[in-house]
């Protein structure tokens, strides 16, 4: 009798490394769909360079530095994605290439791959981009496709401006819930965010904690401070970023006060960006920032574990 | 007084294997925040060699009369000194470079390149030899400032030593010439020497070519 | 940008977040990547370089305008300062060691590497040029110091974690950190046009 | 209705029922095979002294071998018949393990046994000496001697007894069936193990997966002063000892001690259930419940004589439905794998498991994810990933006794939710060991 023999447990969950990313890409279905729609097949392109960007950088840093090849963990696909789905439509189709191959290599494989990352990848790549091509990051193309009868007839389709946050008013809710404002691919669809936010939780691949505070924050805050928050909420990344990058499992906290404080934090930031930055969109910024409190936050929120007296650390 | 073949190794030792730079890692403030542009690279490295000549040649001449307990107040006096010659030579004559570099150049005191070479090598040498090691020292320095502020003027600027270089087509990568470019560039060659020094040596073990080139 | 202008937190957030000493001014990187490894001896270091501060930009800034301008001797300021720095440093350490054992034996052994820590100096050049006053010239310290502390406090949390990553080989160390530090003036972009 | 749980902990197996499905509707059938291999280490702490020999003719229940030390327990002949062997065999542990071989006469001629009297006149200062005449330790599986764990040392106060009848792990039905069976038995020895101790306070706790046997053991205990039914959220580890403590009276048993230190003594239900054969038949233990499932042609709970081989139970459960990869004493969690079918079912298995080829994958382990999912599982609030790249990356063990390694109960929930496939539990369960035998040595 041929029987293998190895310690317990001997029979093991379903979800793998690549259950859990595909879990996310089938989560981001509605967002690139919604974003295909309403920006056209240009958008489809933006995508699909950012994640075969991202996919031949890990493989090719994977061979040369003679690593086992993880592409096949789909998480290069994710990071691309999202990152894509961080860009205007409009955008010229060499960055996302950059954005991607420095999202992987610099920031995931040279901090030792998967897991070992301590910036989200796609939330730095982007905020490089930002700082390094300004203009072609804020060149949102006006989504014409849906109840935007009014919007078309002023006949252009590309604006050269910042995002809905400096114009509210021209949108209504129904518009900003849909997506029919201009923005980033996956950002505008709030609907398709929300789709994808009930099956993450649905599967557990998250958990709610992050993103609930972290857009609560922004609509309390916001509101204290007298902005609409609704507005705040619908308009920019702030949903888009609370589902999808905010819950980055390797750039966030481990134990839940952690993640509250997290959360608050990332939604402040948000806020006060928004509210009194250079920057028309805080997001990137504030999830950047929340990232590199994480390692603290890991730390100083360690649970009193079983049968021990909590030492102070 | 040290041989021809000692005073070569001394000058290539500052150069290349105790490059303060890349293998050091010693001044790196200015490293990282006069390296905007390849001109500010080599101004700082040009006045950081002066003050290190004459720092070096005047502490190796007083070694023998500095008592020891006040050696250091009586080096960082000596470095101040050239340090504020510097400052107001180039204030004279190169006043944009001095705006440039701005409170940079005072900063050349606290250097710790420059206290280190007194410490280590000045205090202990003959002029002659003290001239040669921060000759080396400030050629090392000098060219690590030029390796990083090339790079990041060429990404950054499109430009090297202000002439265009990538032509119209070419997008500066901005990112470069801001802070987070200065520290990334800076770190990403760091690596990358660090990557060819050690297969250097990993060669130098394996293979038979263990004497020093 | 003066502090009866903008009120004492925003002169906090300039000071320490916006302006920080690390991420824009790039002063004090010696201590920041090489006491930044372990948590406990960040935090002391990031302790000791705020209380030197404070009292650098205190008496700077009276030698500065009761000394040197009277004497019009300006040109002196470089080296009167670094002066300054080094005697407060010894002064420190001595009062610490008899008064204050216990704080000593925690802060003791950063001390002697505050004096060639470039943000003291530079931060009383700073003070300077920006021509501060008295109050202005103490809370710039003390800021700046804080904004020292926490980068500092950051980067050793990151380090810590990243102890058990597998980098590298070549990377591992300074380039490591430096990228990090780059990094994390990305993330801190963020905090720029708080203050106008 | 109130039900008692704790922090962290999984539910594996959901989607199959906890594998238990085959099995709970099987009522217990008697199996005694031809031979038993009788192990003379079957409890923890020193092995006992056999005292017959080979060719020697022994009754059921007869003494085969003599205890070690206060905390020993004889070992008793399962079967009636003749010593074929007594010597060394490689057992699932580390070390070969003594063990006495009898052939079954098939006539179960039992010694003469002595009860001690009933639930209510027995001697209570000779219930617990009568339990380790029993050669009583527990059914659990940790298999510790009963009766020392029933001596509560001087100074050491005790207020409840836990009967443990939560039976989280994956595929057991063995204390399901046993409560549905016979739940007046665990009644008796509840009240016996009360007595013995003298402690006024029993909570008999189980998984509100198993409401019939909720409902019948309600039943049983309807008039018992003292006794009471506490219903548990199904989860594992529920049943571990530590967990069970704190769901059910939000205590803590403390870092490096007993359940004692919390006045608790915690008994599994099929211990119960011997003390009142030993007090009330006068019977040793000789026979136990286990549940013989997975690729086995009919899954059963057997009531098998203990040192009845892996082989025999499963031939008498019609075999194997296809030629196993893996087999398990106990559930799927914390279960142990052995190297063939010859290994004798001893007194602290609960089950034995056959996987199939196909069930049985060998993982890969890949990098982690920190997506915190064993942190989220640990029941002890441990930080598993953070010990194993500890360990992995460094062999770091003081950093390791920093992160209380030594609280890991290796219940194995971090290593199951690990989309990884990282062997946290058992990297950890070595480094504990190996501090463990440090701290023992010095």
């Amino acid at each position: 009798m041929n029987l293998r023999v190895s310690a317990g447990p001997h029979l093991l969950a379903k979800d793998s490394t690549r259950t859990l990313m595909i879990d996310v890409l089938i989560a981001l279905v509605p967002t690139t769909a919604a974003g295909i729609y309403l920006f056209g097949l240009r958008a489809a392109w933006v995508l699909s360079v950012a994640i075969v960007s991202a996919v031949i950088s890990e493989y090719v840093w994977q061979r040369l530095m003679k690593r086992p090849v993880r592409v096949g963990d789909f998480s290069a696909v994710v990071t691309g994605l999202i990152l894509g789905l961080n860009l205007p439509s409009t955008i010229a189709l060499w960055v996302p290439a950059i954005g991607s191959a420095i999202a992987i290599i610099l920031i995931k494989e040279l901090f030792g791959g998967i897991g070992h990352n301590f910036m989200n990848p796609a939330m730095f790549a982007r905020a490089f981009l930002m700082a390094s091509w300004p203009a072609r990051m804020i060149q949102f193309a006006l989504p014409e496709r849906l109840l935007g009868a009014s919007q078309a007839a002023v006949g252009v389709d590309t604006m050269a401006s910042a995002t809905p946050l400096l114009m509210p008013g021209n949108w209504t809710t129904y518009d900003m819930l849909l997506g029919n404002i201009p923005g980033t691919i996956g950002e505008v669809s709030k609907v398709a965010i929300l789709i994808g936010f009930v099956y993450l939780l649905f599967v557990g691949t998250i958990s709610w904690e992050i993103p609930t505070i972290f857009v609560g924050t922004t609509a309390l805050l916001s509101w204290l401070l007298g902005a609409d928050p609704l507005i705040a909420v619908l308009s920019g990344g702030v949903l888009f970023g609370a589902v999808f990058m905010a819950t980055d499992y390797a750039t966030g906290p481990i134990y839940f006060p952690g993640k509250v404080i997290f959360a608050i934090g990332c939604g402040a930031m948000v806020v006060i960006i928004r509210q009194y930055g250079n920057y028309p969109e805080g997001v990137t910024f504030a999830i950047l920032l929340m990232n590199c409190v994480t390692p603290l936050l890991d730390r100083f929120t360690v649970r009193r574990v079983y049968g021990t007296v909590k030492k102070h650390a | 007084m040290p041989k021809r073949d000692n005073l070569r190794s001394v000058f290539l030792n500052g150069v290349l294997t105790e490059n303060p730079i890349f293998r050091l890692v010693l001044g790196t403030c200015p490293a990282i925040a006069v390296t905007t542009s390849t001109m500010n690279g080599i101004g700082m490295g040009l006045a950081a060699t002066f003050v290190l000549l004459g720092s070096n040649v005047v502490i190796s001449m007083l070694r023998n009369f500095i008592p020891s307990k006040v050696r250091i107040p009586a080096f960082i006096v000596v470095i101040c000194t050239f340090v504020t010659i510097i400052q107001l030579l180039m204030q004279a004559y190169v006043p944009s470079l001095y705006d440039a570099l701005g409170i940079f150049l005072p900063l050349i005191v606290v250097n710790c390149i420059i206290l280190a070479r007194a410490e280590a090598f000045a205090s202990k040498n003959g002029v002659f030899a003290s001239a040669v090691d921060a000759l080396g020292m400030g050629l090392g320095f000098t060219l690590a400032l030029i390796v990083i502020g090339g790079a990041r003027e060429i990404l950054g600027a499109g430009t090297f030593l202000g002439f265009n270089l990538l032509g119209a087509g070419f997008e500066p990568v901005l990112l470069m010439i801001l802070p987070p470019g200065g520290f990334i560039v800076y770190g990403l060659s760091l690596g990358i020497i660090n990557a060819i020094a050690n297969r250097r040596s990993k060669r130098a073990i394996t293979g038979k070519e263990g004497v020093q080139a | 940008m003066r502090l009866n202008e903008v009120g004492i937190f925003l002169f906090f957030v300039s000071c320490a977040l916006v302006n920080n000493f690390i991420f824009s001014r790039f002063l004090g990187n010696c201590p920041y990547l090489g006491v930044s490894n372990k948590l406990s001896t960040a935090t002391g270091m990031g302790i000791a370089v705020t209380f030197v501060m404070g009292l650098s930009s205190l008496f700077a800034y009276i030698v500065y305008t009761y000394v040197l301008v009277p004497l019009d001797l300006k040109y002196l300021d470089t080296i009167s300062f670094i002066l300054i720095i080094a005697a407060l440093v010894q002064f420190v350490e001595m009062f610490m060691r008899k008064s204050l054992p216990a704080l000593y034996s925690a802060l003791g052994i950063y001390l002697p590497l505050i004096t060639t820590n470039c943000a003291v100096l530079g931060v009383t050049l700073v003070n300077m040029k920006e021509g501060y006053n008295l109050i202005e010239s103490v809370l710039s310290g003390v800021f700046g110091a804080l904004g020292f502390l926490l980068a500092i406090v950051l980067m050793a949390g990151i380090r810590e974690r990243l102890e058990l990553s597998d980098i590298p080989e070549s990377f591992k160390g300074f380039p490591i950190c430096l990228i990090i530090a780059g990094m994390m003036s990305l993330a801190f972009f963020g905090f720029q046009g708080l203050v106008k | 209705m109130r039900k008692f749980t704790f922090g962290g902990g999984i539910h594996p197996l959901s989607d199959m029922h906890e594998g238990k499905a085959e099995t709970r509707g099987r009522e217990v059938i008697a199996f005694a095979p031809d031979q038993v291999v009788i192990p003379m280490d079957m409890h923890l702490g020193a092995p006992s002294v056999p005292t017959v020999a080979k060719g020697d003719t022994v009754l059921l229940g007869q003494v085969i071998a003599t205890p070690t030390g206060a905390r020993g327990i004889p070992v008793h002949a399962s079967v009636s018949g003749t010593v074929s062997d007594v010597g060394m065999r490689q057992l699932v542990g580390r070390a070969p393990s003594m063990c006495v071989v009898i052939d079954n006469d098939h006539r179960d001629e039992w010694v003469k046994l002595t009860p001690l009297g009933t639930v209510e006149t027995a001697p209570a200062d000779q219930i617990i000496p009568a339990i380790q005449q029993a050669g009583i330790c527990g059914l659990g599986g940790a298999c510790f001697p009963t009766h020392a764990k029933m001596t509560i040392p001087e100074g050491k106060v005790v207020d409840t007894l836990i009967i443990n009848g939560a039976e989280c792990e994956t595929f057991l039905t063995a204390d399901f069936r046993l409560m549905l069976e016979t739940p007046d038995r665990v009644v008796q020895g509840t009240r016996l193990a009360m007595r013995g101790m003298n402690v006024p306070r029993a909570i008999i706790a189980i998984e509100d997966n198993k409401p019939e046997a909720i409902d019948t053991m309600r039943e049983a205990i309807k008039g018992q002063s003292g006794i009471e039914l506490a219903v548990m959220k199904t989860k594992y580890p529920q049943g571990g000892e530590k967990y069970l403590i704190s769901s059910l009276l939000k205590r803590e048993v403390p870092s490096g001690g007993l359940p004692l230190d919390a006045h608790v003594v915690v008994l599994n239900v099929g211990t119960a259930a011997v003390i009142s054969d030993a007090i009330l038949d006068g019977k040793p233990l000789t026979t136990r419940i286990v549940t013989v499932t997975g690729a086995v042609k009919t899954p059963s709970n057997l009531r098998v004589r203990i040192g009845t081989s892996i082989q025999d139970a499963v031939a008498f459960c019609g075999g194997y439905t296809e030629p196993p990869a893996r087999i398990f004493f106990g559930g799927s969690m914390s279960g142990i794998a052995v190297p063939d079918d010859t290994m004798p079912i001893t007194k602290a298995n609960n089950g034995v498991v056959a996987l199939t080829e196909k069930q049985a994958v060998l993982y890969e382990e890949s990098p982690c994810i920190r997506c915190g999912r064993c942190v989220r599982a640990c029941p002890a609030r441990l930080n598993p990933f953070q010990l194993k790249a500890v360990l992995d990356v460094n062999d770091d063990l003081v950093e390791a006794e920093r992160l209380h390694i030594a609280e890991c109960c290796v219940c194995g929930a971090c290593s199951y939710v690990c989309p990884a496939r990282r062997t946290l539990s058992s990297t950890i369960k070595a480094a504990r060991d190996v501090i463990a035998a440090r701290r023992m040595a010095r």
